[in-house]
């Protein structure tokens, strides 16, 4: 059993599908995150593809402070995705709210509303900073498990 | 005499209780101030005789016990004409979507935000609040402390120890009450879907492949920032109105920025103004890029995402160079510009733009012969000259209905007065002519960028400015990618404006995705929203478009959906027995 | 070699595929933890209740129709014997029948 | 008994299927991001996108009708194993051949689409359904295309066994060159039967999100995508048998290869189609087929008929 656990670790690191999702974010980190898939940066050389429901995900990529329109969405979506999953905050303001910090309709920060396993600073998250996260979020999977 | 003293004679000349009260603050822009018993028909003349055929937007001000109203009207030609008036705070007004159908959204705005009451407005979504805020709070009132919504304290405001409803609970979504007609399937293109960039929720209730109606939450974006410039300065609010959308944010911070000026009239010198101009022209070209991408992509032709995404990171390279990020630049200080632009990067831009042209060559002569992408592109999302007018759509989405509104060439600001371009248009009405108009504008802001660069004048970058602003008031409109963004600026003497009032392109155009809807197909629905480049971020603004008679909804088992449709057919005379042929669409 | 018959072949590549399925699961990840939404229907986000839904596809029931009756002669005219006088004939009557079916439906 | 056992599971059965299918999905990927000169997925991708998937959580709606939901993968998966040994793969000869297995292998090719409408129709979600019923309405446009334009060929040869017409077309050289307009139609339609993208509105991501596909996640997911990938190995290979029947003479290693080199470049093909077509609408998409290229079909036919009757005496 140790070999297969083994193999079907290495295919989790090396097919970690994506998907994106604004919680009230100005867009600038989603264009971004779309700008990783274009041919200068082209994410899909380690395998990421951008998919389109939470069933066929791995990686939640959430940008922007949560909103509290969108916070029962955000659960929602966490929760319809099916089990190895991770969670990444890409950008200031799903770090930490940034510069929407205090807002009265904003909660500040994705982890407000759902557990997260990776934070990319940066207003934008450039799209070399959004590949150096993904890629260091595999790597510290790959020595945890 | 310049036509606004023409208009400001007329208006003096029939109501005498105006005599001298008409102010021409700027070149373009005239303010007056009427009771509201006088309102309504003050406001049927300017729309009427005066030709103000355009409704910016409305501004709510909280001025103590009553309410302020400022309607800002445009004429074809520029001219703003600001009617203010101020009614008590609980007595109502009466809507104006008579005049302006477009104008519900700002209403509805007014009464959330702001607790204005407005008689006549039609019933809809919620705006822009969430749908679990209570509804006796309103934010942007003086008197509204965000500390309210801290745990507990909503309690005691309330008397029950009730928190304050942000639990994940069940929550009125868009789809729960029933926008579809009997038989009709109502698909929720929730927050999140492939085809929007941001969240917003549209229900469109389906019949087949036809859409029958369509109702759009938004909301999802709305984070408060204009209460939030209240509480802070004028310096601290250039970063933050920078950041209420990613794609045009030098659009926003350069209307604020003019707009303060304006008040504290700072005079910025000419090399600033041209600085301004050219990253506004690189904005527009990496954000017409930008779309150009997006729409392959909606319909499904992911190659022109790849090809022009590749083309834009150029763009950003030379953008980053210039203002040190990617985007969200920070060029803008009050008083002129940051950095300056060195001799020595002028012919490495100027290379790069011309590699561009000859790509957008390229993307003309391939939404000029590509089948499939005409296909997809050509008669859908139509929307009449007249609609525009009605509706009140800005930006490439009214150029594409031949209708020539470009606040570069109508109210210019920053250098665009000298800038020699021409108002590209286009007469097919529908996401065709908008490619062609977008491809267009492309080709113009090149030669544009290259003339700026060329002859740029000399001087310093900035001027100093004082940190507390004199009390005044003053509106700023900039054409921004996707249209005409509108900035209201109200300041009182201290170091933190009184209001900030942001209207963005994509709200004016949101009304007319509901026109463009009318029994299209579901496939159609993508790119008919792309094509106007929502940038929701910017909105958060909602409205609901095509209402159904409204049934109640009934939850229905699967068998009694079945015995109902089987009946239902009969009526239509589909039982097989005597197979009438339906008419082919 | 009755074993390669479509009919058998079918059997014991469905047994296969059942049990190859049915052993992948020992691969599968067992949660632990609460479901929460996991098992609500995916709506975008919403928490949509009528999923019980009949679209309806009239416009193209011309389509279908003359789908199934060209279907049928296709496979009338597929079980002629090969080679005759008569299925060629048959054969030249079945498409100018399309053809014209083709063009009426097109006209209207 | 034990060679066919090995027919059946090893050699042009599961194994070599599963083999070729997950080579042509990077050999399709891998095309697909250069023609945009994206660099692309590394060589093992489908592999590990294939495993990942068997090792995610097993997720089944609550509203879904729990059977058909987990055994539509499994029928798709069978019936499109099954329709491998009767194609001529490089040799005249198939593994097992009688009068009419051209009819056969074409039902079972259509078996695949009817799982994606069941798998969709039974797991009660609104776009899984809307994208059910949109892969039977693409059903109604492109199937007699295909049907009609792969009979033409055996008409000419005088048999409804592939075996019988590889080994007709053999003996008779440069006569396929008569159907390469049947060819293009068949292409047509093997892009409408494995919904690439200018047909592919049943899956239409920035539409319906995933089609019928939108509740699928984990093994269930894995198994309907393995299932496309043979359906195009197969798909491709039909062609190949039907319409490029040249070089059947050679000897099995020669006659693999080349054998091989036809299914690339069918696939190459879709894949180029695949990056150069937008997405047509499901309307556009139904009266394109019908309006032009089923007649072109029955010309196809009418070509063969009078080349029949009145060229080869």
């Amino acid at each position: 059993m140790k070999v297969i656990d083994k193999i079907v670790h290495w295919a989790r690191l090396k097919s970690p599908w994506i998907l994106h999702f604004n919680t009230g974010a100005c867009n600038a980190c989603d264009i971004e995150i779309i700008a990783a898939l274009t041919p200068r940066f082209d994410v899909e050389r380690f395998g990421v593809q951008l998919k389109a429901t939470p069933r066929h995900a791995d990686i939640l990529v959430c940008s922007g402070p949560v909103t509290r329109q969108i916070r029962d969405r955000l659960i929602r979506i966490y929760e319809q995705m099916p089990e190895p999953k991770f969670v990444v905050a890409v950008g200031t303001c799903a770090t930490s709210g940034g510069v929407f910090q205090g807002l009265y309709n904003v909660l500040g920060g994705i982890d407000q509303a759902i557990p997260v396993n990776a934070y990319i600073p940066g207003c934008p998250a450039s799209p070399m900073a959004i590949i150096d996260g993904v890629v260091k979020l595999l790597k510290s999977l790959e020595e945890s498990e | 005499m310049t036509d606004a003293e023409t208009i400001k004679q007329k208006l003096e000349a029939k109501f005498n209780y105006l005599k001298g009260s008409v102010r021409l603050q700027r070149e373009k822009r005239l303010w007056l101030e009427t009771a509201y018993d006088k309102f309504a028909e003050l406001f049927d003349f300017a729309v009427k005789e005066l030709g103000f055929s355009f409704l910016c937007t409305i501004t709510g001000l909280d001025e103590g016990e009553n309410l302020g109203y400022i309607y800002h009207l445009a004429q074809p030609g520029g001219i703003v004409l600001n009617i203010k008036t101020r009614t008590k705070k609980n007595e109502p007004i009466k809507s104006i979507t008579a005049y302006f159908p477009s104008g519900n959204i700002y209403e509805r705005e007014l009464v959330d935000l702001l607790g204005a009451k407005v008689e006549g407005l039609i019933e809809g979504l919620r705006y822009p609040l969430p749908d679990d805020w209570p509804r006796d709070q309103y934010p942007l009132r003086k008197d509204w402390d965000a500390k309210v919504l801290e745990k507990g304290s909503y309690g005691e405001m309330h008397g029950e120890n009730v928190q304050m409803p942000i639990g994940p609970k069940q929550i009125k979504g868009p789809t729960s009450f029933s926008i579809a007609h009997k038989n009709d399937v109502t698909l929720p293109i929730g927050p999140q879907h492939p085809a929007l960039k941001e969240p917003e929720s549209f229900s469109v209730a389906l019949r087949g492949e036809k859409i029958a109606g369509v109702e759009l939450r938004l909301g999802y974006n709305h984070r408060g920032i204009e209460k939030g410039c209240e509480q802070r300065s004028y310096i601290q609010d250039i970063y933050l109105i920078e950041r209420i959308c990613g794609i045009c944010s030098h659009s926003h911070s350069t209307a604020y920025v003019s707009a303060v000026e304006e008040i504290a009239g700072l005079e910025i010198p000419k090399r600033a103004s041209y600085i301004r101009t050219i990253i506004a022209e690189l904005e527009r070209i990496h954000s017409h890029l930008l779309w150009l991408g997006v729409a392959g992509h909606e319909i499904g032709f992911d190659t022109l995402l790849m090809y022009s995404w590749r083309d834009r990171e150029a763009i950003m390279d030379i953008l980053a160079m210039l203002t040190g990020n990617r985007v969200n630049y920070g060029i803008n200080q009050i008083g002129g510009v940051r950095r300056d632009i060195t001799p020595d990067q002028v012919p490495q831009i100027i290379k790069v733009i011309e590699t561009l042209e000859e790509q957008t060559k390229y993307y003309i002569q391939l939404a000029l012969e590509e089948v499939t992408l005409i296909q997809r592109l050509s008669g859908v999302g139509v929307l009449s000259k007249e609609d525009v007018l009605r509706l009140g759509a800005v930006g490439p989405t009214a150029r594409a209905s031949s209708v020539p509104r470009d606040t570069r060439k109508d109210d210019p600001y920053a250098a665009y007065a000298e800038m020699p371009f021409k108002v590209i248009t286009d007469d097919h009405n529908d996401v065709y002519g908008r490619t062609i108009v977008r491809l267009g504008e492309l080709m113009e802001s090149y030669s544009m960028t290259k003339h700026a660069l060329i002859n740029m004048p000399d001087g310093p970058i900035s001027v100093k400015a004082p940190r507390k602003i004199p009390a005044g008031e003053a509106v700023s409109r900039y054409e921004a990618p996707r249209g005409e963004d509108v900035h209201y600026i109200k300041s009182n003497g201290t170091e933190n404006p009184e209001r900030v009032k942001v209207r963005a392109p994509t709200l004016a155009n949101t009304q007319a995705v509901s026109k463009m809807l009318e029994d299209r197909y579901l496939a159609d629905l993508p790119i008919v929203v792309a094509a106007i480049d929502p940038c929701f971020s910017c909105t958060d603004r909602s409205i609901s478009i095509i209402n159904l008679e409204n049934e109640h909804e009934k939850v229905m088992t699967w068998k009694d959906l079945r015995d109902y449709s089987v009946e239902w057919y009969k009526k239509q005379g589909v039982d097989f027995s005597k197979m009438k042929r339906r008419q082919f669409p | 070699m009755i074993i390669l018959t479509p009919p058998i072949v079918f059997i014991i590549l469905l047994a296969f595929s059942w049990l190859l399925a049915m052993a992948s699961s020992i691969v599968a990840f067992k949660r632990k933890g609460p479901i929460g939404a996991l098992d609500k229907p995916y709506a975008g986000g919403e928490d949509v209740k009528k999923h019980r839904v009949q679209p309806d596809y009239s416009q193209f029931f011309p389509f279908a129709f003359f789908f199934t009756i060209l279907h049928v002669v296709t496979l009338v005219l597929a079980t002629f014997p090969v080679g005759s006088l008569g299925a060629f004939v048959v054969a030249v009557v079945y498409i100018v029948g399309a053809m014209l079916g083709l063009y009426i439906l097109f006209r209207r | 008994m034990g060679y066919a056992l090995f027919n059946i599971f090893i050699f042009p059965g599961f194994l070599f299927l599963g083999v070729i299918s997950l080579v042509a999905e990077y050999f399709d990927r891998k095309l697909y991001a250069r023609l945009q000169n994206r660099v692309g997925p590394p060589w093992f991708q489908p592999l590990a996108d294939f495993i990942k998937l068997l090792g995610k959580e097993d997720v089944v709606p609550e509203e879904a009708d729990k059977k058909m939901f987990n055994l539509s993968p499994v029928f798709a998966l069978t019936a499109v194993m099954t329709a491998f040994f009767y194609i001529p793969l490089w040799g005249a000869q198939a593994i097992f051949s009688f009068n009419g297995d051209l009819i056969v292998v074409l039902y079972l090719l259509t078996i695949p689409t009817l799982t994606f409408f069941l798998g969709g129709w039974y797991s009660r979600s609104l776009f899984s359904t809307i994208g059910a019923v949109r892969s039977i309405t693409q059903l109604f446009a492109y199937e007699i295309p295909l049907f009609v334009s792969i009979l033409a060929p055996a008409m000419l040869a005088n048999t409804w066994s592939l075996s019988e017409m590889a080994a007709y077309y053999n003996s008779h050289p440069w006569f396929w060159l008569a159907n390469l307009i049947g060819f293009g139609v068949a292409l047509i339609s093997l892009l409408g039967k494995l919904e690439r993208v200018p047909f592919d509105i049943p899956e239409a991501e920035t539409e319906i999100v995933a089609g019928s596909f939108t509740e699928y996640s984990g093994r269930l997911l894995a198994y309907f995508r393995m299932a496309i990938d043979m359906e195009a190995i197969v798909g491709a290979s039909l062609l190949a048998a039907v319409f490029l029947p040249f070089g059947l003479g050679l000897s099995p290693v020669l006659g693999f290869i080349l054998y091989l080199i036809k299914i690339f470049a069918i696939i190459a093909l879709l894949a180029l189609f695949r990056t150069v077509f937008a997405r047509l609408r499901i309307d556009q998409m139904v009266e394109f087929c019908w309006k032009y290229i089923a007649p072109i079909a029955f010309f196809q036919v009418l070509l063969d008929l009078v080349l029949k009757a009145f060229v080869i005496r």
